[in-house]
Formats: structure tokens, C-alpha cells, sequence
């Protein structure tokens, strides 16, 4: 797989036009992360909904396209959902989103930084703990 | 050269260059494998493939040598945890053991110890685990006590039991020592030494190279080796620590790496084990340390030891015949690891080390960095023979020969 | 392959094995030098020939082994004072740059920095040169003030002025951005904060890699590096500092080797510079370090140096073809060194280098340890490509279609 | 050279009875120093008597053969000398009196403490600074 492959016209378009790009005025989870490896950021806020769904979500941050698109896709994928929908989320997930494109380990870690970032946050709000399985650089 | 039957010392020993050359036109006979240990070829290979096949900075690099660099970087990083029985995320890559239990001093002590406090060492460790202490208290007004060993060379439990009842915040021991041989029974030490409240930093720089250690099963708080006493690189070692104690703890050096995002006026920490890891690390060592460690489980750590038995059995038995030699230590070759510290007669332990150099015999002379233990055997300096498991019976047997050819020189 | 005519880059090639290799089935062309340089042949060869034949502890052992050791190591102490014009026994082994600061750190700073004392870095620091003093001044109550650049990349001389009008403690300073490549005018910002009473630390780490550096005309009082980016092994570096200074420093890690003598209560300190090499020093990476010094030489610095800017020139003619393309830090060729940052289009940096990587290109990509920089440059990343004395013209070429085929992917 | 020639005779005899062993009860110069390599010590005490003569020489101390000889031989040659005499003695003086070893680095400076000791003594006592031209370990 080459990295034409990777950077299909679907990832540029979410790199260049980002859904849900922003923050909201009014939110129950807010959560942010950085990428040490690359300080890649990531900020997403939740506004939970009836019957504990995701109403509104909203990210913003800065990055390469991978984490900027992959932020993205999830917050779609994301919005109205139940929370507990997040518990479930897989990196494999993820990586299906993106078109299961071939990575090596520390772009893997751009790719996921939405999916930690989502989690951490959602997990606190549920009074629980997301450990990431892979920290650090 | 004989067979001890727990391994095959002839194959073994085909495995270390070093081992093939000659000091004076002699065979070269290394016992000093307690200052440092040599090196098999597996080792040496792994250093030379890394840097002629994947040499780059690791973990912030995006291109293939860096991930190359990474995955083995952290492969032998999860190599050494498993070979002790820590768990992910608790080693620590230092330079060695005295790094280790400084990086203990410097990010849980400055935080943890306050005026007042006592700390406890015992008079068998090496200099590595009591000037950390000694720094600590000085800078912290905390007082350093010593637990006493008993004539037979163990840990004075009784002197134990009293110290851990003045409340210690820290109990400073080492796992094996490196002049008397002693191996303390770690588990129980520090059950004691944490029923009374205290932390346990345990030196296992004499341990981990000579028998198996299951850190799962040994319940320490922070425990300190090096690689290059355990057939691996100089500049590298590890330094387990509980996870919690980890994350509460502070950073140690400052830099790169180790941080998560720098503003002005303050930064963020990178996670452990990362936080203690500042600068770029010693990648190729590293990966050196992961191949001794196949080396090592390749043979078995308990054949290395059952090996180290025999050798040490013999070498008393042999020495034994020597008139005015005395042995340092216990009695019992199941309770002390693969070496013997002497002294024989009036030969001063460097006299004694020159006349053996002159034979291919490597042994080491002096205080062996334990001068509070060497006051304890009221005595300047000792010989020291150490072994791993490339020594064999002959090696003993020069050794005595030396021995005796020193006894001649000097009209002992 | 193109000479530069500054030195025949077909014959050095031919000495680092690594870059006879493919990646991703493409020739490997390596502008990650910033970051850790790849080592020759002879570098390699030093390492396998002290493992092979005179691995021993150094300065405690009485055998040949350990004599033999002991000298080798100390030659290179030598050699790498000589290097860099410094004086005997000013030379501290440590594990690089990293360790270098935090060893002035706590050595020094921790013993004269007061409460209200102002700390001063600069904006292009490394973190290396950032954190230590971020610590230090929040273990110490002191005041941590940043040096601003100019628009063209270069130290702010009026606001250093400025600055050191308020009476700092201490100035650490970068000899050579690894961002920008500015060259400081060390002599100069030196002698500028000693006249305003401050200590000055200085990072050589982007600087004794790539140009001739002669301490013994740039008066400064602490200087450091790191040896994996000169061409030696990963885990060694060194501290220079003035003479005085360190007899006057507290000790750094404590344990064997520092101490003179250690009593219940208190140690005392061996001579400079071995008070501040606690533990079993890196011997081997130390005897590499030597090595990768003696091929510099071999080749001469003046040469590295003026192949650098050959290529540099070279690099920024060929950029400066490409649309969308910007360069940081000054314009002139002679006033940085040989790395470029840069940014192109929209592209981000990572997504640039793992294109570049498909082509078997390995360049940086990222905040280069400099956070505080990038928040100058109003970026959160940039790339970066890096020579040494084995890049090519080539290489630059291939750097510049690769970036091409960036741009077609993302259609910039 | 092998070390039966190192530790000739006269070594052993200076190392099992050394000359102007112990301490004085009156002095004017007091000097000690330790190997860091070894631990070896030895400490040289001076009664300085008419014409900055060395009228009294005692050593005292523990190490090896080589180290506890070479301080005693050297208190033997010292004994009756003017203190600018101390100035003069270099480490070929040192060897010769031992009867030029072949000594590896490690065990020159076990050859040298007393030296290094006595002209640290001497040094201050005249004013002026010793400088160990190959200090620490
Ligand atoms: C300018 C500069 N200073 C300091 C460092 C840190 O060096 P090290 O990681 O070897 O400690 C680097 C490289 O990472 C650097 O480029
Ligand atoms: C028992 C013991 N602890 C600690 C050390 C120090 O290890 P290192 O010098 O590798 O830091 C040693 C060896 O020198 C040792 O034998």
C-alpha cells in the first residue's frame, strides 16, 4: 500500500473540511489530549442528550491529516449515539473509518488520538477510567 | 575443561571472544565478574546490527529507521520486564544501578522525605544504595541509620525489627552482596519493612545476573540492576518501580522526551515510564541489555545458577586447602551467590591481584565501593573472586595455583 | 554521486554500512542528522573490539583487562577535550546533552540559585536547555525569562542586553539552533553575561557535530553535547566546565566511583572530574566516542563544515523551486548550519515525512523539542532535513522530488 | 619484569618492618591522603628543626606492599634533608628507590601516595599548592 492510498481524497477532504470542527457553547464532557510524540492537539466536546446520547459534538485541534481527519470521522460517527456506544469503539474501528489504510506505529498513534481523546472523555463523565493501552511516546 | 553438568562450559565459553585471548602469554581466567561480566557474541552482534541496519532516534520519529529504532527499543524494554517479572510500564532504561537509586533519591525522595525522617541502609550495601541516602538525608535533615550484619554475615534481623520500629520512610537493601555473597530473603524483608510503613528500594545489581528474580512474587517498591553486569552493555540498566509510585513521583531529568508540552513557565510530563527517560536515551545499549536477556533465559537463569553452585563449592573446597586463606561470608552455598571474597595472609589484596595478573588471572582488590561493610570485617581492603557461567573448574584451579605462587613470593 | 569538492563523500560513504541500505526498495537517503547521525565503520569496529578483547571495569582493577579498559577510556577523555579545545580534567562523561544540563543543574544550581534569582534561556532553546531550568527555578523560587529572536531567526541582542541589565544568575544559551540553524555569536553573548555577573550554560549539541568549536576562545563557563550526534555511539556525551566550577559544585549522582571515602554520616568526593561520573561509567560508548572524534579529525572539521554549507546552498537553490515551500531562520549560509526547517503548503509535516519515507527519505517532522520556539514561529510543526559530511547533492535532489509527489498527492 | 622481581626482598622487608613507622608527639607538618582506587592510606607527620631541616619523619597508614614501602623508604630518604628538597623528588626518584618496577598505572599510584602525601605536607607548609598531576581514580 502506498501513500497515495493513504491520503485518498476522502481523508483530504476531511483534513481540508472538517465536520464538526469547533467548539460549543454549552457542553457536559470536554476532554484534550496532546500527542507528545508530535504535539498534535485534540479538543472534543460532548452535549449529552436524552436517554444519555450524544446531541451535539463538536473537536477542534490541530494536526496532520490523519488525526485531524480521523477526529472528524469520529465525531460523525459519534453524534447520537449512546454514550455507552464509545465503550465499544476498537481501534480496528477506527482504522476501518479510515479506510484501513497501511500505518506504521507512530502515525497509528495520529489516527487514534481522537478515539483517546473521545473515550477519556466519555469514560470520565460515566464515572470511569480509560486506560490507555499504549501510552507515552 | 570439565563439565559442571548444569551447562556445557566448553560450548558456552565459545560463545565470548574475550575469552579466546591471553594476558601475560597466559590463558586469560576472568573472575571479576561481580565489577562487570563479559559479553557473547550474541551481544556484541546486536550492537553492530543496530547500528549498521537501523541506527535513528526513537519515538518521535516518523520514517522507517525510527520505527524500526522504536519497535526494538521497546522490545527490550518489555524483554527486561518480563526476565525480573515486573510488569509494562514499569522499567525504567537507566545507565545503571547507581542511576537507578539516585532517579529514586532525586524524584521520590526530594518529595517524600521531610526534616525529621529516618531513613534505614544496611552495612552490606554497595556505596550505590547509602550515598543517594546520606545525600537525601543531608539535603532533607533526615537521619540515615544502618541495620548491622551478624558475624556470619547475614542481616541482623533483630537490629531490623528495632530500626523498622522507629517508623522509617525508607528501607535501602540490597538483594545480593557483592563482597559477602549473602542473598537476603527480599520478599520477607520487605513485607517487615512495609508493615512499619517504610519503602523499599532493593539493589539487585548481584541478583538478577546470577539467578532467577520474580519481582511478582518479591513485593519491593523500586528495584535497581545493570546490564552490564549481566552479560550486557555498559551504560544501560533498569530501574522497576510500582506504577503508582512512578506516577506520583517527580521527574528526574529534564528535557526532551520525557515532557508532553513546554510553555514558559511550566510543563507537562510525558506518562511513565517515559517522564524518567529525559534526552535521547541509549537506544543500541538498550537493545544490547534485551539480547543478553535471550542470552541469558536461552541457557536458564536457574541453570546459571545451579552452575555458580557448583563452581562456588568448589572454590571452597579448593581454597580451603590454602593455609591462611580466610573466606568472607556464609557457610552455606545456598544462601550466597557466585563469589568469595578473601584475604590470605599479609598479602594486601593489590599485591595479591598484580602476582595473579602475571598468570592471566583476572580477580578484583580493594574496598569493592562497601567501605562501611569493610570497617564491619574490620579489614581494608579483600580479593574477590567472582564467577558467571563461563567460568569453569580450571579457572579455580589457576586461581589457586596463583594464589600459591603469591604465598611463595611473599615467604607466607 | 557529486563531490562537493570540500571532501569526496563516494569514499566516506563506503565507511557507514547503513547506507548501503533500501528502504521501501529505495536507496536510503538519510537527512535525519539533527537528530542522531549514522556511525562509520570505525566508530562500530572500536565497540566490538573493547567487547572482544578488553572489556574490563575501569580505574578499581589492578588486571590487565581493567589497565587496559582504564587507558582506553581516558584516552578518550583526551580526545574529545582536544576536540573541542578544552582543558584536562574539565572533560565529564555523561549520557548526552540532556544529562549535561541537568547535571548543572542540580550540581550547581541547586547550591546557587536563591529565592528572587532570575534565570535566563532563550526562545530557540531545545527543551534540554529549557526543562532544568523550568525546575530549577520552581525548586528555588526564581524567576525563569526568555531571550526573544528577530523576525530573520537570530538572538535578540537588545532584549539580551535588556534582559541581563536585570542581574540574572544565569544565561543558557544554544551554540546552533537545531530549528533554524542560527549560529550564535558565543564568544560575544558570553562575555556579555559575565560582564552582567551571569553563569553562562551553552548547548553544543547542533554545534561540535558540524564546525570547528574551540572553547579556549569562547569563554564560557558550561558546555555540552551529545556523542550520537557526532557520529559515536548512542548514551555518551559530555559536560565541559570551567575547572572552578566544578571543584566548587556539589556532587551529582552519588555511589561508587565519586566518593573518596564514606563514613556513616558523610562521604567525601573524589577529584574532578570523576566526583560527577557516579557508577560504573559508559565505557565502551565512551572508547566509541573517542573513535567517531578521531574520524572527524580525520576528515577535519573545516571540511565537514564547508560541505555543509556547499549542500546547504545546494538545498535552498533547489527549494526555493518549489512553490508553496517556506523556509525558517536567516538567510545566510554562513551564519547557520547545515539543516533546513521548512513547511510546505498545507501539507503537514508528518504527512510529508511518511510520504518522504515511501521513497526511502528519512527526514523529521514535528516540534523538534522546541515548543517554545514553534509558538514564535506561530506553527505547531515544521520539517526539518539535516546533513552531515556523508550527504550527497543526490540526496537533496531526492528530497526535492519527494516533496514534489507530496504536492501531487495533495494536490497543493 | 615479572612481579617475583616487583616484590624483591627488600620491598617485603620495608612493607613487614617499616622504618619510621607510627606518629609523632610534636610537629609542624601533618599531611594524609587516601586512594580513591583502593582505599590505601597513608598519613606523614614532619618536625622541621634549624635551617628548615626535616629533623623528624613519621608515616603512618595501611595498603599494599608497594604503597607501604615506598612511603617508608621515602621517609628514610627524606630524614635530615633540607624541606626544598621535597620540591625536587619526582616520581623517577620514586622508582628507582623502589628498584624500578614495571608497574602498571594502577599500581603507580599506590608507588606515589607517599610522595603525593609528603609533598602535600611540604607544599602548604612552605606556602605554596601541590598539584597532583594525575588526580582521582
Ligand atoms: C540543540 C539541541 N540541544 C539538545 C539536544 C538534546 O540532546 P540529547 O537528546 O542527546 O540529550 C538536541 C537533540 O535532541 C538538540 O538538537
Ligand atoms: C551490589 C552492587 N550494587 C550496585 C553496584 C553499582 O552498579 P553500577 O556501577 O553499574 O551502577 C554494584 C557494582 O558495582 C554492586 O555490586
Amino acid at each position: 500500500m502506498s501513500s497515495a492510498d493513504i491520503y485518498r481524497e476522502l481523508i483530504l477532504d476531511y483534513y481540508r473540511n472538517p465536520r464538526n470542527f469547533g467548539k460549543l457553547e454549552k457542553f457536559d464532557i470536554s476532554a484534550h489530549d496532546t500527542n507528545p510524540l508530535c504535539g498534535d492537539e485534540i479538543e472534543m466536546q460532548i452535549r449529552v442528550g436524552e436517554n444519555s446520547k450524544i446531541e451535539e459534538i463538536k473537536f477542534s485541534g490541530r494536526g496532520c491529516a490523519i488525526s485531524q481527519a480521523s477526529a472528524s470521522m469520529l465525531t460523525e460517527l459519534a453524534k447520537g449515539k449512546p454514550l455507552e456506544w464509545v465503550k465499544l469503539v476498537a481501534k480496528e474501528d477506527v482504522f476501518k473509518m479510515l479506510g484501513d489504510p497501511e500505518l506504521g506505529p507512530s502515525r497509528v498513534k495520529c489516527a487514534l488520538l481522537g478515539m483517546k481523546v473521545l473515550k477519556t472523555g466519555v469514560y470520565g463523565y460515566l464515572g470511569a477510567h480509560y486506560e490507555d493501552p499504549e501510552p507515552g511516546t | 575443561m570439565l563439565k559442571t553438568e548444569a551447562v556445557d562450559v566448553e560450548r558456552i565459553r565459545r560463545d565470548f571472544p574475550i575469552l579466546k585471548r591471553t594476558v601475560h602469554g597466559k590463558r586469560l581466567v576472568y573472575l571479576d565478574n561481580a565489577a562487570t561480566t563479559q559479553k557473547p557474541q550474541a551481544v556484541i552482534d546486536s550492537l553492530v546490527d543496530y547500528y549498521s541496519r537501523y541506527n535513528s532516534n526513537v519515538h518521535r520519529s516518523v520514517h522507517t529507521l525510527g520505527e524500526e529504532a522504536t519497535a526494538a527499543y521497546e522490545g527490550a524494554r518489555g524483554k527486561v520486564t518480563r526476565f525480573v517479572g515486573a510488569r509494562a510500564n514499569e522499567t525504567v532504561f537507566v545507565r545503571g544501578t547507581t542511576e537507578a537509586t539516585n532517579l529514586v533519591r532525586f524524584a521520590w525522595g526530594e518529595k517524600q522525605v521531610k526534616k525529621g525522617d529516618l531513613l534505614l541502609a544496611t552495612r552490606m550495601e554497595h556505596h550505590s544504595n547509602i550515598v543517594p541516602w546520606q545525600l537525601l538525608a543531608k539535603s532533607k535533615g533526615a537521619t540515615l541509620k544502618f541495620v548491622g550484619i551478624t558475624p556470619d554475615g547475614n542481616l541482623d534481623m533483630e537490629e531490623l525489627d528495632r530500626l523498622l520500629g522507629e517508623s522509617p520512610k525508607l528501607l535501602a537493601f540490597t538483594h545480593c552482596s557483592n563482597v559477602l555473597g549473602t542473598i537476603n530473603d527480599v520478599a520477607n524483608v520487605s513485607r517487615k519493612a512495609h508493615k512499619a510503613g517504610a519503602t523499599t528500594v532493593v539493589d539487585g545489581a548481584q541478583s538478577v545476573p546470577h539467578f532467577p528474580v520474580d519481582l511478582s512474587a518479591l513485593d519491593v517498591d523500586f528495584y535497581a540492576f545493570s546490564g552490564h553486569k549481566m552479560l550486557g552493555p555498559t551504560g544501560i540498566g533498569a530501574l522497576i518501580g510500582r506504577k503508582a509510585l512512578l506516577e506520583d513521583m517527580d521527574p528526574y531529568e529534564g528535557g526532551g522526551e520525557m515532557i508532553r508540552e513546554v510553555f514558559d513557565d511550566h510543563s507537562t510530563w510525558n506518562d511513565v515510564p517515559y517522564k524518567f527517560e529525559a534526552g535521547t536515551v541509549n537506544i543500541a545499549d538498550a537493545i544490547g541489555l534485551g539480547a543478553a536477556v535471550d542470552y541469558l533465559t536461552s541457557i536458564g537463569m536457574d541453570k546459571v545458577r545451579e552452575h555458580e553452585i557448583r563452581l562456588l563449592d568448589y572454590a571452597r573446597e579448593t581454597l580451603s586447602k590454602v593455609k591462611g586463606l580466610h573466606v568472607y561470608g556464609p557457610e552455606d552455598s545456598k544462601e550466597r551467590s557466585g563469589l568469595i571474597a578473601f584475604n590470605y595472609a599479609d598479602v594486601h589484596p593489590h599485591d595479591l591481584a598484580t602476582i595473579l595478573d602475571e598468570e592471566g588471572i583476572a580477580i578484583r582488590s580493594g574496598h569493592h565501593c562497601a567501605q562501611p561493610l569493610m570497617r564491619c570485617l574490620n579489614v581494608s581492603a579483600t580479593s574477590r573472586a567472582s564467577f558467571h557461567v563461563y567460568n569453569s573448574y580450571d579457572d579455580i584451579d589457576a586461581l589457586k595455583q596463583g594464589i600459591m605462587k603469591a604465598g611463595a613470593i611473599f615467604k607466607v
